[in-house]
């Protein structure tokens, strides 16, 4: 019983904040305004969800930023000319690059917040090269023919919205339904025994962030379906925001305990505590220093750490 | 500028008596001295609101300020958003107060990015509000597009400024030898405008003045003073002027060039106009820089879409260099350092075009 | 045999432990290669003076690393505090001119924003990384608050001689980092705290049994930083003549790859304060490189990353670790 | 053996003492003393609750029952710290020195004020300090060595002056608790220590734990023996007889039955394993054995004999860097865990928490883990397939665990190692090497342990055993190498009937 309240503890936590922000402003309860608070949102929970893997493997991957603005300049830059496959080629220059930077952890043995740190200079020497050093327009028409997924509505939800669900479905399926997400698991809980278990785990933690610069890279693709354009420095500060989602969601950044499921509910936490201060009015200085209190309080709540011996 | 003093004076206790229910700690504190209070639904008037990048940087402070001074004067409601660098933030922020305010919110805001400036407009004339929009936009987008719920896009024109200001460099060190050139981030419009306007003035001085070196600092005074270090060493005496595409790294260029007893003899030119920046000129360190009028776009950018929302103008009937036009910047010097000091620019709200100096030109 | 195996063991090993410094040498031979202006005394003066205020932020990010735990809390305490010393002097918005007096002031709060880190990372049982995060959004925050976007102009040149003051033709700011990497490296070699530090990043549980005060070492480490950065913030008002929320900006990066890059493993336990001042140099002389090398901007930020992973995979010695996170 | 004082209270005393963890009962009404200048002997198998029993005297763990007094007065431990305090050191079997602290500070750790001057550390007091606590273990370090830089052994010594210097600082009586002190110890080093217990004794009383029975007659005067958490037999160590002993361990007469040396299958003509001249720097060299299917080949030697290092080779943790390998007729070299796992190659590790088993897993997803692709269909895992082979092999291996879906780490030692078991034979290993496969787990279990083992020879499969003993070793294998220094000393055949001895064995490891 205690262990099913723990589970859901994240999601109390954001009812909680709906419900004090709903409760000061009432105008914040309406299907219209949920809908768009999530669909805003969903961009946010795209950067974190690739991330969840590296955290729950014990790693991180700090290129995520760089990524996403990368992708958004090769899907500006190449739309016109690739058509829609300008998507999964920004989608594919985001995996080689979560690719690189677990290429230089594993292989190099040099630990992910560094190496991916290096990486995502280069990257962001990438996105400067893919745009020169400008931020691209896409043409509105361009926009309506190949990105219409992206944006607009269908059934009266927004295109985000549904982007969003989708990628939630297909990586909790993958995290709680394959081996892969076993085994990531598995390594993020006791690398050492998943190894001499016969799995070649340089594999899946190669998968990992491989996965997770996909997945920087398709929150790139959107942020240019919403905006409109690419830049090199599209996707700026929303690293720290983005991890934030995941562990104020209640996976730990030790490795081994999380799902995706909590970085969607840890990403709208996020969310609601920065609209409920525009919502309640909060004085724009005391807005910052509230956020980080709140951070810390929703992490004090969320995270489950009876598995832990030591909290570093 | 000494005129803002007493009410940026005025703030500071303000929010001193904030720090006060902080140091409280208190959420009870912060909550109980920074909610004003519940709206309850539909608000009756209308709501104004500036959004900018940070309250961090003396530009957008100012800028604040004049939004604020603006709806004290009309008695309305007024509201800072900010970014933090972060677009997706300054887009959901706007739209949870077009949320909040039912539709009843004029806007004035600097885009974090120059597409961001799209989805905001959008998303203003759906909920029926009026925007402004200041330095940013994607080029093909245009406030008659959108009428009437677009009133205008204002910038200051970084070409003819950032030339001018060049120009004042050059004749600080006598008009040949080398300087070194301290930009924004890269993809940024306003740095690639005061690239090209510095590249226009060197190419008229017919290779007098060679640019030694061009870096990015990416409007970061820290990074902007490491980089002068390594240009000490690089180019020694060679330097002649430091260019910075802001006050900001210009400052940090000063601070730098200080360290290696050149500060005063390596004149220095900014762009912005911050406070310091109008000191270091006075003393000579600052071979000028170019003042923007913050306090005319933060209050400016809510007074024109008022205007048309109470009547006095029919912003659809203005004509195109009403919708797009710049400001005046105001080439600092030494020889109207003081006189600017003392003799800030004063910004009328009831005149709405008075110092529009011409439509937009896009030049690519 | 076995002989062998033991000396190519002790090549590996005197290797590991002078890696740092010989990459930071091979960084200094490529860049004079491309411009023997490097090789200058001016230059060693810039870089130093360059390398001052990361040192002293390393200084306390060190301790932390450790012990296994991270500090984002860098660039808010350091912004939080240089805003407050430049209130404090003389200046042109506030009227209490304490002089240097300020600079303990601020220290002391710098201590007590690492307290509040420590405090709620080690009772609240939140991890180092959240708890830092969100503390230092708090400070930048309060920083922003506290001036109201507003830029404090320092006006008391003996504050400000803190940096620009010379001795010896070095420029104050190093000697003050250099008092600070004394200070920091008695603290590590020669107290209590500093050893524990060491023994709960390297094992908890049995630093633990040993009898080591295990919370109270962690809230106590988290103070040292603070107070580091508070110096740190100090240093940087001094140097810039102002103090304003955007003075620490992309401080928080580099104080860590400079602590990595010096070899001081994110697992805690191995490391020092020394390996630290290293990686600060390696990290500046690459930045001053770049400019001194030409490097087209653009690439810049790229051919830096490569550097840094090349610098780590020489310096840092991974033989002990059985898994690399 | 000098005379007590009837009336001088024992150093340490523990009444009815007991503790449990979850499905284990670690110590069931405990009861035990020892006197002053006594050096008094814990035996036991292990798991039969030696190490619980240390760590309660400890201060790691509080009894859930009982009573523990010093010098006859009750005391409650909350703490190492606090037992140290008291006047009782340990010496753990799990290292307790941290590799990054120089000798000195770990024998110090945690007790730095004494050097303080002006707040700082006098490391110059602090290492002559330490020079003499090293002085009394004949260890000739510089006090200022990392600890990182010295071997196991040398660590070990380390950790027993660290002990010994609690002597000179606390008035009164101290006690040293020695948890299988001699394990990682040569011969030279132990015959040091004994002296060291023997001079210990005028002034301490020291506990000493170990499961070499011949030892532990040598050196103590009065032995418990203790089995399934109980103290089962107390004694006199003159005219005690390491046979006497070991029936109250084992808690009867060692027979060939307990080994299942009666299933014992002839090895089958077919050669699943075939090592020639397989060597590594460093570790081990010229290692040249045949395994055939149905056959168990023990591996006897010392810690540093390069045993452990030949077993995780063979199984991909380290690649060898000379020699040949066949596996099941096909040559090999394996340079990864994975490349050996798909030759059928599996590992048991003596460290089962850390390799063996992922703790927070369910039993069900530990016994997979090797399998995984066998439970995929449709690119997603089969779960209920999975359960199906877990149950089966639950029921077959009789793990005492909840359900299925039990986290794994919440069980047993024995239950623990059986789902490693399990976990290879569902991967379908067709070798198997167990390195210490009875490690720290209860006597029941292990007898499953030797049944599963029999289980696997009979269905053709190969087993490689570095056993926890030298009669396990004999008791299972149908064939012995001995090893030494890296090089094999001696092989022997072990039919049923014909099995070779302790000693015939321990001559050819020393």
């Amino acid at each position: 019983m205690k262990a099913q309240i723990q589970t859901y503890l994240p999601v109390i936590f954001l009812a909680v904040l709906v419900l004090l922000v709903g409760a000061y402003d009432p105008t914040f309860f309406s299907i219209n305004n949920f809908l768009q608070v999530t669909a805003d949102t969903m961009t946010l929970f795209l950067m974190a969800a690739g991330v969840t893997f590296v955290i729950m493997i014990g790693g991180i991957d700090l290129s995520i930023q760089a990524v996403a603005s990368m992708a958004s300049c090769i899907l500006a830059a190449y739309l016109a000319r690739l058509g829609i496959l300008a998507i999964p080629l920004a989608v594919l220059g985001g995996a080689i690059a979560g690719l690189a930077g677990a290429i230089v952890s594993t292989k190099l043995r040099i630990p992910s917040f560094i190496a991916t740190l290096a990486v995502s200079g280069v990257v962001l020497s990438a996105g400067y090269w893919f745009s020169d050093t400008r931020s691209i327009n896409i043409p509105p028409d361009l926009s309506a023919r190949y990105l219409s997924w992206a944006v607009g509505e269908t059934l009266g939800i927004p295109h985000e919205l549904w982007v969003g669900f989708i990628v939630m479905i297909l990586l909790s399926i993958l995290l709680q339904l394959t081996p892969f997400g076993r085994l990531i698991r598995g390594i993020g809980a006791q690398e050492q025994a998943v190894i001499a278990s016969g799995i070649n785990v340089d594999r899946i933690k190669l998968a990992a962030y491989t996965l997770s610069g996909a997945l920087a890279a398709l929150a790139g693709v959107v942020m240019a379906a919403r905006l409109g354009s690419g830049s090199p420095t599209l996707a700026n500060e929303f690293l720290l925001p983005a991890i934030a989602s995941i562990i104020v969601g209640g996976t730990a950044i030790t490795g081994g305990v999380g799902s995706v499921w909590r970085t969607f509910v840890g990403a709208l936490i996020v969310q609601v505590v920065r609209i409920g201060m525009t919502f309640m009015g909060v004085s724009v200085f005391a807005q910052q220093i509230v956020f980080g209190f709140i951070l810390v309080a929703a992490v004090a709540v969320t995270m489950d750490r009876s598995k832990l011996l030591v909290v570093k | 500028m000494a005129k803002l003093i007493p009410s940026l004076e005025a703030a500071l206790v303000n929010r001193r008596s904030l720090l006060k229910g902080i140091a409280g700690i208190g959420a009870a504190g912060v909550v109980g001295s920074a909610f004003p209070r519940p709206a309850i639904a539909q608000e009756a008037t209308w709501t104004l609101a500036n959004s900018l990048r940070s309250l961090a940087n003396p530009y957008h402070a100012t800028f604040a300020k004049g939004g604020e001074e603006f709806a004290k004067s009309i008695g309305a409601k007024y509201e800072t958003l900010v970014t933090e660098g972060n677009s997706e933030k300054g887009i959901s922020d706007i739209k949870a107060l077009l949320q909040r305010t039912g539709g009843k919110l004029i806007v004035n805001v600097d885009p974090n990015d120059s597409p961001d400036a799209r989805v905001i407009v959008e998303e203003v004339k759906k909920a029926g509000g009026f925007v402004v929009t200041q330095w940013n936009k994607p080029d093909d987008l245009h406030p008659w597009d959108f009428d009437p719920n677009y009133i205008a896009h204002m910038s200051f024109d970084g070409v003819p400024n950032a030339e001018a200001i060049a120009n004042e460099l050059f004749k600080a060190f006598g008009g040949e030898g080398g300087i070194v050139a301290l930009g924004g981030i890269l993809s940024n419009v306003p740095a690639i405008e005061r690239k090209l306007g510095l590249d226009n003035a060197i190419a008229k001085t017919n290779g007098k003045v060679k640019l030694l070196d061009f870096q990015p600092a990416d409007w970061n005074e820290q990074k902007a003073f490491d980089i002068t270090q390594a240009w000490v060493t690089r180019f020694g005496d060679q330097i002649k002027g430091v260019f910075a595409a802001n006050d900001g790294m210009g400052m940090g260029a000063l601070e730098a060039l200080r360290q290696n007893g050149l500060a005063g003899t390596v004149p220095v030119v900014g762009i912005d106009g911050i406070d310091a920046a109008v000191s270091a000129v006075e003393a000579g360190e600052f071979a000028g820089t170019v003042a923007w009028d913050p306090f005319w776009t933060g209050s400016m950018g809510l007074a024109i879409p008022y205007a048309h929302v109470t009547g006095k103008i029919d912003i659809t009937k203005e004509p195109k260099e009403h919708r797009e036009f710049y400001g005046t910047g105001i080439i600092v010097t030494k020889a109207n350092a003081a006189e600017f000091k003392s003799n800030p620019p004063k910004t009328d709200f009831n005149d709405l075009w008075g110092k529009v100096t011409g439509q937009i030109q896009y030049r690519s | 045999m076995q002989a062998k195996a033991a000396s190519t063991g002790w090549y590996m090993e005197q290797w590991r432990r002078w890696a740092p410094l010989a990459v930071l040498a091979a960084l200094c031979v490529l860049v004079s290669l491309f411009n023997p202006n490097f090789l200058t005394v001016g230059n060693f003066v810039r870089l130093l003076n360059s390398a001052a205020i990361p040192v002293v932020l390393c200084m306390g990010a060190t301790f932390i690393i450790l012990m296994g735990s991270i500090d984002l809390s860098v660039e808010g305490v350091v912004a939080m505090t240089a805003v407050v010393a430049s209130l404090l002097v003389a200046n042109d918005i506030t009227s209490y001119s304490i002089g240097l007096a300020a600079a303990p002031v601020a220290i002391l709060i710098g201590g007590a924003m690492g307290f509040l880190n420590g405090f709620v990372h080690v009772r609240l049982k939140t991890p180092s990384f959240m708890t830092t995060l969100g503390i230092g959004f708090a400070g930048l925050g309060i920083a922003t608050a506290v001036l109201g976007g507003l830029t404090v102009r320092i006006a008391d040149p003996v504050f400000r001689s803190l940096s620009l003051g010379r001795f010896l033709g070095i420029p104050m700011a190093v000697w003050i980092a250099l008092a600070a990497f004394l200070v920091a490296l008695t603290i590590q070699q020669r107290t209590r705290i500093g050893r524990w530090i060491y023994a709960i990043g390297t094992d908890e549980v049995t630093a633990r049994h040993a009898g080591i005060p295990v919370d109270r070492t962690r809230i106590l480490a988290f103070v040292l930083a603070g107070l580091f950065y508070g110096l740190g913030g100090v240093l940087a008002a001094a140097q810039f003549g102002q103090g304003h929320a955007l003075i620490s900006q992309g401080r928080l990066f580099t104080t860590i790859t400079a602590v990595v890059v010096g070899g001081t493993a994110l697992s805690g336990g191995v490391g020092s304060v020394v390996n630290s001042v290293i990686g600060v140099f390696i990290v500046v002389v690459l930045a001053n490189g770049m400019v001194l090398m030409g490097i087209e901007p653009y690439v810049q930020q790229g051919v830096q990353g490569l550097l840094i992973i090349a610098a780590v995979s020489l310096a840092l010695d991974r033989s002990s670790l059985a898994v690399v996170k | 053996m000098s005379a007590q004082p009837q009336t001088a209270p024992p150093v340490l005393e523990l009444r009815g003492v007991s503790k449990s963890f979850p499905g284990v009962k670690a110590l069931d009404d405990v009861s035990l003393t020892i006197n002053r200048n006594e050096v008094g002997g814990i035996i036991g198998e292990n798991g039969a609750g030696k190490t619980s029993l240390l760590k309660v005297l400890n201060g790691i763990y509080q009894p859930d029952g009982g009573q523990l007094l010093v010098n006859g007065e009750p005391v409650k431990l909350a703490s190492p710290r606090q037992a140290f305090d008291t006047g009782i050191a340990m010496v753990f079997q799990e290292q307790s020195i941290l590799p990054s602290l120089t000798v000195a500070e770990n024998i110090f750790l945690g007790r730095e004020e004494e050097f303080l001057r002006f707040g700082l550390i006098s490391k110059a007091r602090m290492n002559a300090a330490a020079a003499e606590e090293l002085k009394k273990v004949h260890l000739d370090i510089h006090p200022g060595t990392p600890c990182s830089k010295l071997s196991f052994a040398d660590r070990q010594m380390v950790e027993i002056a660290k002990a010994l210097s609690l002597d000179s600082r606390i008035d009164g009586n101290i006690t040293i608790l020695l948890d299988e002190p001699t394990s990682v110890l040569e011969r030279k080093e132990v015959e040091l220590l004994f002296e060291i217990i023997a001079d210990l004794k005028k002034h301490a009383s020291v506990a000493f734990i170990s499961h070499r029975l011949d030892e532990v007659l040598v050196v103590t005067d009065r032995v418990y023996v203790m089995r399934d958490g109980k103290v089962v037999k107390e004694f006199a160590s003159e005219g005690a007889t390491e046979k006497d002993m070991h029936q109250y361990m084992v808690g009867r007469q060692l027979h060939n039955e307990y080994y299942r040396e009666a299933r014992q299958a002839a090895p089958a003509d077919k050669v699943l394993v075939e090592a020639r001249n397989l060597g590594r720097t460093g570790a081990f060299r010229n290692v040249s054995f045949t395994l055939r299917a149905g056959e168990v080949l023990g591996i006897a030697g010392v810690i540093g004999s390069g045993r452990e290092d030949l077993a995780r080779c063979l199984a991909g943790h380290m690649p060898a860097d000379s020699g040949t390998l066949t596996v099941d007729g096909k040559s090999v070299r394996f340079t990864s865990v994975p490349q050996a796992a798909a030759q059928g190659v599996g590992l048991v590790p003596a460290e089962r928490k850390i390799e063996g088993l992922v703790a927070q897993f369910s039993v069900a997803e530990n016994m997979t883990l090797a399998a995984l692709p066998k439970y995929v269909s449709g690119g997603v895992l089969n779960f209920a397939a999975e359960r199906e082979t877990a149950k089966a092999w639950i029921d077959r291996l009789k793990i005492k665990t909840p359900s299925a879906n039990a986290m794994v780490g919440g069980l047993s030692g024995g239950n623990q190692q059986k789902v490693v078991l399990a976990k290879w034979r569902i991967a379908g290993v067709k070798v198997l090497i167990l390195d210490h496969p009875t490690r720290g787990i209860d006597v029941g279990a292990k007898e499953d342990v030797y049944e599963l083992v029999r289980d696997m020879t009979a269905e053709g499969l190969a087993v490689i055993l570095l056993g926890d003993t030298l009669e396990e070793v004999i008791g299972l294998s149908s064939r012995i190498l001995v090893m030494r220094d890296g090089e094999i000393t001696a092989t022997f055949d072990a039919p049923p009937g014909g099995k070779p001895t302790q000693v015939d064995l321990v001559e050819h490891m020393v």
